[in-house]
């Protein structure tokens, strides 16, 4: 038994390395509470341990704790995304004059953070319904508290309160579709539940009441239209550093979980006659249909709304929104190159859009404003970070060459491949209208001009190399995007499927 | 009569009825995290009573388990956000916390 | 190529040169510009002498071709290529005597016309790029450089017309006749494009040789009286016939020898060259349009000559239309009438203007004298009198008078009641005895209008003592090509028979050239029209002279003697005075018609540009904002009323897409539960 | 056709050229004003250098279009590689660059109009560091557009100019330069999303062996595209006349329809034109438009010769809307720069009907008419540039009489003007004969009509130039001073070769025909080809 548990352990290896690394922040927490600097680097070095191991797990494709986790490629792939992006917000954090206002907890902040982490980190390991549930929550549950960080602040409060109530109540409504979901297969595992669904004669009625069901939970984490409602009021009023890793690798988890359960629950793999890579879900499962309902009202909802937001965190939020539905078309189209696709596209994603709450977290912190017009002139006061931002807002719209042009290529590849024009066309005429309010950021900066009397703004150097760091894969990865790509196909496999 | 695995699913899908209609109806946060209270027992009874008629294995009633513990953590996290909502706010009216919005 | 071509080649670059040493040095050379220009055209002038001198000497023609641009490629087996070259045959050679002779005479002219001039080296320029386009012309033997160098003579035109474009009026004028000029030309392009495409080819020989061998446009021969037409339609704007003839009158705002180098004599005689070269594939149907085109524009111009007062108004009229008259003359078919029409109205006509610009010279310094800048130094009312103070002027003047009348000994006499031959002989032929008729009845008209203008200028007395003192004769440099063009004047320099021009060199050199048209179509078979010619010349010379005399004889009854009032008659035919005194309102129709369409055209366009097709567009952009404003007003009231779902249903339907936003928690519930419900719905 | 530079090939060079400028300038400090205007400069000029090396050694006789072989100065190099993975196939990429007979006149064109717009930008002040930054990279993605033959790279290029050109026209722009920017940006970006799925659809429709491992794969290559027996049976766009084609077709044709523009897309033209700076306008008119009309000949015909034979006569009719409205619409200006901009219009309506006649003339026309006016639209928005610096203000009306203020100037603008009216003697007549004379043998009546155009582009061009030029002169505009040294510097060449092409076009038709021919033959006999069977 013991020994199981500790060969077990080893598969999990980058889990237990945060588990420890949070254990030790909170000591150190204990000992001295004021230099958060110490804290942050203890968490990211934890957080590079982590990512190292992972390195060392790459190709690894087994299941361990009895079949509860898989440690695949596929979950590889969005645990180094999720660690990545954790480390980007930990460093980050250190820059928010937000967060070291709170100087007595930021031990906690790094904690929650961390915790944040391991949760995500599970959720796209779990091959078990009940681990699904269960580990979606560890990550929301800490999610509230983080929204909520700032606690002098009224908007992070009723952010956090808001986000505790939407997210308990939709995930209520996955677990009452899990339940369902057992009452039909009498199994948890997502394997079994394929193989019972592969018999048939099962009821259609309940399973599509429970599938959608279970649809709610995922939507509401990846904030999906129409269980997105949480997303602008708790991205706005959440510290900048969580929104950003709310956005990206909260995000990335729930997609990696909606994806390995969609196509291990439903994937019928008696069909062979497809051509590789493409396949095809067990009759009577309409997921498909829904899910491009979705993509294509996330993508649109976001972006039209977006067009009014003059609150940038917020017109970010419906741009995430909205990003959101260019990657669901990634799985509308069921075949592993679309799966490849949205894997691509959270990668070239988390640089981008941590870099543009990274900008806009560093432009607060001198004008303590977020709203867009105090952007104007911004061009000449702070040329590096204005063209910065500039790149991470073209690259959002998927304009060559940066790497969201090739986030959205891939995406479209595939959907032309599938012969899916119609809803590919509706994608890149999204993409022209985000342009629009993209680039309303921009005008202010540059086109606009601000007040007479604005004295230039610097900023320290490591807040520079951070920048960097972000800003040169948007732009490599637009232009040389072999090693991505090929990485990103060789980790869709999941276990338990060829 | 018997009980059979009907009733049990009946009074778990009222019970989950009510839960929502608590959920959306309510005004204060405490009784919303009731509804949602009620959300998850009418799936734990869904579990139980799936492992139990169905003549299935124990996994739904370990389900059950992990359920309510998870419940009661979600219930301590809760309460303190709405302590700090009542510091912040004086009420604990949800309808009254929307502040943030378009 | 042939030496003869080389020289020929010469000739054609001489007048370029001047131009490119005048306007890029022309400043240097100060006054002395104008000699330099004159040097080179006395040049040309031997040159083009020569030419004629040996050209006359031999038969055929002397030509040469190469290929301008090839596409390297075939169309239906034949090499798809353009060529071009330049040709001289006798019609050539004439020419280019004529364009060298009169330009060079109007270089010296303008020696003295022109002195002191703000642009005076820029006007020698122009003359010579002028010149250079003109010989272009008469040179090439394709239809691409004729056009090409039929823009270039408009473009000259255009600067010249222009020359004292401070003056409004001047500009303006120019700018009406590049513009008619090019509407004239589109149907010239027209043509072109049809010729080009069914022959490949645009050279004079190519295409009759092809047309000779029966292959015709489209094979009809409508469509070959179109081509045939549709050249036409360049001569027509060129040559000023109705209903182009607009904008000649109004190119009187050039300085006067201009008028008579290229308004008079040249570039408005291009468009009959034209008709000439194209001779050959007119159809007898495109021939009679041609006929009746000179025929309308000879009489419409005459009427409206008889009451103008502006003395180069007077001239300009006549010039239109003689240039009808020559039109007609081809048109009829009368081939080497209508060509020696050219030559000779060429000589007279440029003498008239010259000698009128020499008379406007005097009249200006004698206003300059007495400070009067009120004064119309060419209204005819002004004058009178001036025979005793300017000799010279005034007989050279008698001299031209009577040769555009057609009084025999006169070179006019020749070529005119050939013409009208013609016209007796078209009439035979066809039966429309219109032409004739109208032929004769100009004649009369014409040499009424020119001895009233000769009358009122040189006879009777000068109203204004004073200034009558002041005026003298002109200088020689402006005098001596007055004569020289006055000896022209006269009939033994085109025949040594004074009544008959028939048997004269110019006609035996100035042969017809064969017609190539299909017999369907063709016109009277070219011997059979000669022959009836020469039956009906005695009738149409007793008849010419007949009119022309009454004519002259009326105009001295009117205003030498002042037996009949001319005042009385006007007030009389009043309303006839005002509709021939402006110009049967021409300009005002088509300012009310062409220009005020193009105009309102263009203003509506550019409005339904900015207007609706933007508007549409932007409209698209904004879309979404309308609609979520508007549904945000409904949605606003539906949701203050009390919280149900229908309500919030009906809002979500209403694609409020914003305002469902509402920061509460419980509103997003609802949405996401209705949003699983409908889910839901669409599979059951 | 080899020519190398450092081991690195010509087009590389060219094409990268003005992104070594801006990195330097980018370095330079940004009071070292001369020090960055030099070297635009020397780098433009350098770029012309090397387009005129290329213009000598072109080799007349090779016609490129769908042939790999006869492309000159080629460059091949595997960009991108993803090994099969058994669901694309193996995505491969190569930076493939090379030029024919459509593309050597543009790239000629594109170098020598760059130059003239730096040094029309001269007496930029604002932030000109940033200024020439951006205008090095907009040189760079226009001549990376005329030599690129893989559809990605195309695109890549083709994308990469929007942004340069937003912030040339948003920061540097007139009054209302907000405005015209976002709608030019839009404009565009829209165009070329179509752009994107047409290319995605050829790309999983065509297959070729891959020459270094031998397997099947799908590509990019344009010249494989053009080839019908690349295409799978099956594939979205296999077939002939296919409903899947045509619309393909109609996506690549809108997306350059709005750059060209073709009429209804046409609208943001004038806004552009108006606001943005002298230089942007003279690259807009003189090199952007050209893509539009390189893009239907480089992809749209030869990709889809059957759609393009099919939507031939439309083609025309839009050609004849444009020449004709353009024409009515520039009549109405009153601003001098928004009637330059609609007689472009007018004028790109010419290349038009000539391409769309599809016979060697009218191709050559075309082609030529696209050179042509680049370079006489560049004068004469150079020549609007050069008044209003003077007088800062663009009505036409409030001129007059600069014939003598200006004589110098008024010279080199009666050039271009007549130039622009098709005077023969000056190179666009020749271009605007050849397009009619290809067109009315292909659509007779069509090219009546739109000949029309010619008497109205006489029309609003004199009007204009007595209305500025002709007349008196209005007191206020005594202290006007004549062309200085720079503007003539700027202006002569382009006269020198509007003037060299209207008496000697055989200059630039010796390197279009080959390839005009190859074109023409090649679209009409593929026409009939069903293409993936």
């Amino acid at each position: 038994m013991l020994e199981t548990i500790l060969s077990n352990l080893n598969n999990i290896l980058p889990e237990v390395v945060v588990t420890v690394t949070l254990c030790l922040v909170l000591i150190l927490h204990l000992i001295d509470r004021k230099n958060a600097q110490n804290l942050m680097l203890l968490a990211v070095a934890g957080l590079f341990t982590a990512l190292y191991v992972l390195t060392t797990q790459i190709g690894l494709n087994n299941s361990t704790f009895s079949g509860m986790l898989s440690v695949d490629p596929f979950a590889t792939y969005f645990k180094i995304v999720i660690i990545l992006s954790t480390i980007v917000v930990a460093v980050m954090s250190r820059f928010s004059d937000e967060i070291n206002d709170e100087k007595k907890t930021s031990g906690e902040y790094y904690f929650l953070i961390l915790s944040m982490a391991l949760g995500m980190m599970f959720m796209v390991g779990a091959s078990n319904l009940l681990m699904m549930y269960l580990t979606l929550e560890m990550s929301s549950l800490t999610s509230y508290v983080a929204s909520g960080f700032t606690r002098k602040a009224k908007d992070s409060t009723e952010a956090s309160l808001k986000y505790l109530l939407y997210g308990a109540f939709s995930s209520g409504i996955m677990l009452y579709g899990i339940s369902l979901i057992y009452g039909l297969t009498g199994t948890l595992d997502i394997v079994g539940v394929n193989h019972v669904l592969m018999q048939g004669s099962s009821s259609q009625l309940a399973l599509i009441v429970a599938s959608i069901m279970i649809l709610v939970g995922f939507g509401y984490k990846i904030s999906a239209v129409p269980f997105h409602f949480w997303t602008p009021d708790v991205y706005e009023g959440a510290p900048t550093t969580i929104t950003a890793f709310l956005s990206v690798a909260s995000k990335a988890a729930g997609f990696a979980m909606m994806m390995r359960a969609f196509k291990v629950m439903f994937i019928d793999s008696s069909v062979t006659s497809l051509p590789p890579g493409a396949w095809t879900l067990i009759s009577g499962v309409h997921i498909q249909n829904a899910l491009m309902i979705l993509a294509v009202l996330t993508m649109t909802l976001g972006n039209l709304v977006a067009l009014w937001q003059d609150n940038v965190k917020r017109l970010l939020a419906y741009s995430s929104i909205a990003q959101a539905g260019y990657m669901l078309l990634g799985l509308v189209v069921l075949s592993s190159d679309g799966f490849a696709a949205v894997m691509i596209y959270f990668v070239v994603y988390l640089f981008m859009n941590l870099g543009a709450f990274y900008v806009v977290m560093l432009i607060a912190n001198k004008t303590k404003s977020e709203n867009i017009d105090d952007y104007k002139g911004l061009g000449k006061r702070t040329p590096l970070l204005s063209v910065a931002l500039a790149v991470f807002l073209v690259s959002l719209t998927g304009l060559p060459p940066t790497a969201g042009f090739i986030g959205k290529w891939m995406i479209f590849l595939s959907l032309i491949n599938a012969k899916m024009i119609g809803i590919a066309v509706i994608g890149v005429l999204n993409s022209v209208v985000s342009l629009y309010y993209y680039v309303r950021i921009i005008r202010n900066m540059f086109l606009r001009d601000g007040q007479p009397n604005e004295e230039p703004i610097k900023f320290p150097l490591a807040q520079n190399i951070l920048l960097m760091s972000l800003l040169i894969p948007t732009l490599y990865f637009g232009l040389f995007f072999n090693e991505l790509i090929q990485f990103a196909q060789f980790s869709v496999q999941m276990f338990g499927l060829k | 009569m018997t009980i059979t695995l009907t009733h049990f699913l009946i009074v778990s899908a009222i019970l989950f009825s009510f839960g929502i209609y608590a959920v959306i109806s309510r005004r204060n946060a405490i009784m919303v995290l009731m509804g949602i209270e009620l959300i998850l027992n009418s799936a734990n009874i869904n579990f139980l009573a799936f492992s139990r008629f169905g003549g299935m294995n124990i996994e739904g009633q370990m389900a059950a388990v992990f359920v309510i513990i998870l419940a009661a953590a979600e219930a301590a996290v809760a309460l303190a956000i709405v302590l700090n909502i009542y510091k912040r706010f004086h009420t604990v009216n949800v309808d009254e916390i929307s502040f943030l919005k378009d | 190529m042939i030496p003869e071509l080389k020289i020929a080649l010469a000739i054609l670059l001489l007048p370029l040169a001047s131009f490119v040493l005048l306007i890029f040095f022309g400043k240097r050379f100060m006054d002395k510009a104008g000699h330099i220009g004159a040097a080179f055209l006395g040049l040309d002038l031997i040159l083009a002498l020569f030419t004629f001198g040996s050209r006359m000497g031999t038969e055929g023609k002397w030509d040469f071709t190469f290929t301008w641009i090839d596409f390297h490629t075939m169309v239906n087996n034949v090499p798809l290529k353009i060529d071009i070259g330049m040709m001289v045959d006798n019609l050539t050679a004439v020419m280019l005597v004529v364009v060298t002779l009169i330009s060079f005479l109007v270089h010296l002219f303008s020696l003295a016309y022109m002195k002191g001039d703000i642009r005076y080296s820029r006007y020698y320029a122009n003359l010579g790029i002028f010149t250079f386009s003109m010989l272009g012309i008469v040179l090439t033997n394709n239809y691409l450089l004729m056009y090409v160098f039929w823009e270039l003579v408009g473009l000259s035109s255009y600067l010249l017309i222009g020359h004292w474009y401070e003056k409004k009026s001047a500009s303006d004028a120019s700018k009406k006749a590049f513009i008619v000029n090019r509407v004239g030309d589109l149907g010239f392009f027209i043509g072109i494009m049809i010729v080009w495409m069914q022959f490949s080819t645009l050279t004079f020989d190519g295409i009759f040789g092809a047309i000779g061998t029966g292959v015709i446009p489209f094979d009809s021969n409508t469509w070959l009286t179109a081509a045939g037409l549709l050249i036409f339609c360049g001569a027509v704007g060129k040559s000023a016939q109705f209903p182009l003839h607009v904008w000649l009158p109004d190119a009187m705002e050039g300085p006067t020898p201009v008028s008579a180098l290229i308004h008079a004599a040249t570039m408005v005689a291009a468009g009959v060259y034209l008709v000439a070269r194209t001779f050959p594939m007119l159809t007898a149907d495109a021939l009679m349009v041609i006929a009746y085109t000179g025929a309308i524009t000879a009489f419409i111009a005459a009427s409206i000559a008889i009451v103008q007062n502006d003395i180069k108004k007077i001239l300009a009229y006549s010039t239109v239309s003689q240039l009808g008259y020559m039109v007609m003359g081809l048109g009829v078919g009368a081939y080497s009438a209508g060509v020696m029409h050219l030559v000779t109205h060429a000589a007279f006509k440029a003498g008239l203007f010259l000698a009128s610009g020499s008379v406007i010279h005097a009249m200006h310094n004698a206003l300059h004298h007495q400070h009067d800048h009120h004064t119309d130094a060419q209204d005819v009312r002004n004058m009178g009198g001036l025979k005793s103070k300017m000799p010279f002027t005034f007989w050279t003047m008698l001299i031209f008078t009577l040769a555009i009348s057609g009084v025999p000994l006169t070179s006019g006499f020749l070529s005119k009641d050939e013409i009208l031959a013609g016209t007796l002989a078209f009439s035979h032929f066809t039966g429309h005895s219109i032409i004739p008729i109208i032929g004769f009845l100009v004649a009369g008209l014409t040499a009424f209008y020119m001895f009233r203008m000769l009358i009122l200028t040189f006879m009777g007395e000068h109203q204004d003592k004073q200034r009558y003192d002041h005026v003298h004769e002109s200088p020689f440099v402006m005098t001596v090509p007055l004569m020289v063009l006055a000896a022209l004047s006269f009939f033994f320099f085109f025949s040594l028979n004074p009544i008959s021009a028939s048997h004269g060199w110019f006609f035996e050199k100035m042969t017809y050239p064969t017609v190539v048209v299909p017999a369907a179509a063709a016109a009277t078979p070219t011997e059979e029209f000669v022959e009836e010619v020469h039956h009906q010349h005695t009738m149409a010379m007793v008849l010419s002279v007949g009119v022309s005399g009454l004519g002259i004889l009326l105009a001295f009854v009117t205003y030498f003697w002042k037996k009949i009032s001319a005042d009385a008659f006007e007030k009389t035919l009043k309303p006839l005075h005002t509709f021939l005194y402006n110009k049967w309102y021409f300009d005002e129709l088509y300012d009310a018609t062409a220009v005020a369409a193009m105009m309102g055209i263009a203003k509506v366009l550019s409005w339904f540009d900015g207007a609706i097709v933007d508007g549409i567009v932007n409209g698209a952009g904004w879309l979404a904002k309308l609609v979520s404003n508007i549904s945000s007003k409904f949605d606003s009231y539906v949701v203050d009323g009390a919280v149900n779902f229908i309500a919030y249903f009906a809002g979500l339907l209403g694609l409020s897409l914003r305002k469902v936003q509402t920061g509460k928690v419980q509103t997003y519930m609802i949405l996401a539960i209705i949003g699983l419900m409908v889910l839901m719905a669409m599979y059951m | 056709m080899e020519l190398k530079i450092l081991n690195i090939g010509i087009l590389t060079w060219l094409t990268f050229l003005p992104v070594l400028g801006m990195i330097i300038v980018l370095l330079l400090p940004k009071e070292q004003k001369s020090a960055i205007r030099w070297t635009s400069l020397g780098i433009t000029l350098l770029q012309v250098v090397f387009a005129s090396i290329l213009f000598t050694k072109f080799d007349r006789t090779l016609a490129g279009v769908n042939n790999a072989d006869t492309m000159q100065f080629k460059e091949v190099f595997n960009w991108i590689n993803v090994h099969s993975t058994g669901w694309f196939g193996s995505i491969k990429i190569d930076y493939f660059l090379g030029i024919d007979g459509i593309s050597m006149p543009m790239v000629f064109l594109t170098a020598l109009i760059s130059c003239v717009a730096v040094i029309s930008s001269w007496s930029i002040e604002k932030s000109l560091k940033g200024y020439f930054a951006l205008l090095l990279l907009l040189d760079t993605g226009m001549m990376g557009v005329f030599v690129a033959l893989d559809f990605f790279l195309f695109y890549i290029f083709w994308e990469i100019m929007l942004l340069p050109m937003y912030f040339l026209i948003g920061v540097w722009g007139g009054p209302r330069r907000e405005y015209a920017a976002i709608k030019f940006f839009l404009y565009t970006l829209l165009g070329s999303v179509l752009l994107l799925l047409a290319m995605l659809a050829l790309y999983f429709s065509v297959t070729i062996i891959d020459p270094a491992s031998g397997e099947k794969i799908h590509t990019f290559n344009m010249l494989a595209m053009m080839n019908p027996a690349n295409y799978d049976a099956g594939s979205i766009l296999s077939g002939i006349h296919t409903t899947w084609r045509y619309l393909a077709y109609v996506a690549i044709f809108i997306g350059f329809a709005i750059k060209v523009p073709i009429f209804p897309f046409h609208t943001w033209l004038p806004d552009a034109h108006v606001e943005a700076p002298t230089a942007i306008s003279v690259i807009l008119a003189g090199v952007l438009l050209k893509m539009g009309t390189y893009g239907l000949l480089r992809i749209g015909f030869p990709i889809f010769p059957d759609a393009a034979m099919h939507y031939l006569y439309p083609l025309a009719f839009l050609g004849f809307i444009n020449i004709i409205y353009g024409a009515f619409c520039a009549l109405a200006q009153k601003d001098f720069k928004k009637l330059i901009a609609y007689s472009s219009v007018s004028h790109m309506g010419i290349v038009i009907l000539g391409i769309a006649a599809m016979n060697t003339q009218g191709m050559l026309g075309g082609m030529l008419q696209m050179f042509n006016h680049g370079t006489i639209t560049a004068m004469l928005f150079l020549i609007v540039g050069v008044i209003y610096d003077r007088a800062h203000t663009r009505g036409v009306d409030e001129f007059g009489g600069l014939m003598n203020k200006m004589p110098k100037y008024s010279g080199i603008m009666i050039v271009a003007f007549f130039a622009a009216i098709g005077l023969p003697g000056l190179s666009g007549f020749i271009s605007e004969a050849f397009s009619f004379l290809g067109a009315f043998q292909t659509f007779r009546w069509l090219t009546i009509a739109s000949a029309f155009g010619i008497v109205l582009t006489a029309g609003y061009m004199l009007w204009t130039l007595q209305r500025v030029f002709l007349g008196t002169l209005p007191e206020r505009w005594n202290d006007l001073t004549d062309i200085n040294t720079r503007e003539m510097i700027m202006l002569i060449p382009l006269g020198i070769i509007v003037l060299v092409l209207g008496l000697y076009p055989n200059l630039m038709l010796d390197v279009m025909n080959t390839s005009a021919n190859t074109l023409v033959d090649f679209v009409r006999a593929n026409a009939g080809v069903a293409v993936g069977n």
